[in-house]
């Protein structure tokens, strides 16, 4: 599967945030993802997209979200891009309350990587996050009698 | 269906219940995906239980396979709206994923949390604003 | 939802003919499909997905394929599209048996319309199957007493 | 897990077991999807248990929440590898949604379906050829 992708496509409205779950549930149980990580990864993507939902697009004006699950050995990479206002950088970190700033906050503790970026043409937000997969081969490895 | 039941389907739709085991105490039971979807409907529920004389409140998560930060802003409303006082509003959280969210925001120091709803339950009397 | 659609880009390869139902079951249960139809649409899209797999491409070859949903007022629309080497038109009816042959005429069942065509541009074949929500629509309107 | 349990995660695996109920009756469990990922699979452990000696196979498909054409031809496999003789195969199909595969495909005529075990077991005996 090593450097296979899988690419979705969907409306950028609350009703699809589940469809982004499903896939990258799909994809991280095929690459051996535990249930924590599982549940890790649901959660970021929910976040990413989730902001493009409520941040990128005017109230009411159609926008689409593309998320793009690339699968690598060691990890899986999850890309968020909408076509909406942009993000304002660098991100001002606040403190999460009730009014808002968890989102970001909740990405960064449960992924290994965060970028954030303008798109690269057009307007519009990158969010790329990393995913490990290595931890369980760490503690193979520790595993080992050093004879 | 027995064993088919394990498909996506059967997590599609929201619900919330609720129920009143004695006066001013409001159980209010999740089932479902918690995020920007459902997070309005939980929010106003409670704060509507509130409004309805509820003055401590139960949120029973067991039925629920995913909280993100707007599920956490839900209940958050929910607290708010009871006011000040420790404890007022308790949540039943057995599944170790849903409670990852909690710690992670720190929010696992705002809602006192407990494994079955006979634990939350047993923590007070609404006498002295616990539950 | 009327007009939205979900693309999904995968590699055409067994294990994410999952992902394919996955897609699917999202879209049809926010249109409200009851049961027997989301049983349906999964049938199709596996078939046509499962085609592709096995068709479309030389074995280890990689290929991707397109699967998009459209959502109308009355149907969804299912889009199944590779990049392979086409297939022969029109397609001869088999009967179904051990060696083959099941597929499109599951697909025929399941759905209200299949249309097979070559992509319009460069190599592939793309399928294209429609699946009505109207049924129980019309039971309502004959449950309306006569008076 | 309790209620989470109705997650997309759990038909994930692909499994099948055996068990053998008498001499001669083969009983084979599906779970999970039954698709050109698993078909394969699925045909070979039913032609394996022919080769060391089943006479008749039952094929539990109770805990299999989706079957295609190539779920049908692994089992096509395992009955023509059985040989002619009505009746040495039944499938135990519980799910209205995957006897619908079956009728589609006419593969109804072929296969002799009940909705439990007990009842696929009471079918016969070994000496009859019938399970
Ligand atoms: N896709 C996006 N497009 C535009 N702005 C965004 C996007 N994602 C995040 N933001 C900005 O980053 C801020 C912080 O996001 P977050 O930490 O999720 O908290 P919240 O969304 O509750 O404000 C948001 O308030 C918003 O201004
Ligand atoms: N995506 C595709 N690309 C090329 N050929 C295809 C494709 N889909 C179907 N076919 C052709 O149509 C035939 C009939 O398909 P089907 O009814 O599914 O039966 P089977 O796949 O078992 O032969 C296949 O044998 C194949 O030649």
């Amino acid at each position: 599967m090593n450097g296979e992708a899988v690419r979705l496509r969907f409306p950028a409205r609350p009703e699809y945030l589940r469809l982004a779950r499903l896939a990258v549930t799909g994809v991280g149980e095929r690459m051996s993802f535990g249930r924590s990580d599982l549940a890790d990864l649901k959660l970021a993507v929910t976040e990413a997209c989730s902001n493009t939902v409520r941040h990128a697009y005017a109230p009411g004006a159609p926008g689409e979200i593309d998320l793009e699950l690339r699968i690598e050995d060691d990890r899986l990479e999850l890309v968020v891009e909408d076509r909406g206002v942009g993000i304002e950088l660098p991100v001002r970190e606040v403190e999460p309350s009730v009014e808002g700033g968890m989102g970001l906050s909740i990405i960064r503790a449960v992924v290994d990587e965060l970028e954030i970026n303008p798109r690269a043409e057009g307007a519009g937000t990158v969010v790329h996050m990393t995913k490990r997969t290595a931890a369980r081969d760490g503690v193979q490895a520790c595993a080992e009698p050093e004879v | 269906m027995r064993d088919l039941e394990s498909s996506a389907i059967d997590v599609t739709d929201f619900r919330v219940e609720e129920d009143q085991p004695r006066a001013g105490v409001v159980v209010v039971s999740v089932h479902g995906d918690l995020d920007l979807y459902s997070a309005d409907e939980l929010g106003d529920r409670l704060v509507d239980a509130v409004e309805r004389g509820a003055a401590s409140l139960v949120v029973d998560l067991s039925g629920v396979a995913f909280v993100d930060s707007q599920g956490l802003g839900a209940l958050l409303r929910g607290t708010r709206r009871l006011g000040a006082g420790e404890g007022r509003l308790r949540l039943v959280v057995p599944a170790p994923e849903i409670r990852r969210v909690f710690e992670i925001t720190s929010l696992d120091q705002v809602f006192p949390m407990d494994d079955t709803r006979e634990q939350a339950l047993a923590h007070g009397t609404p006498e002295n604003g616990l539950i």
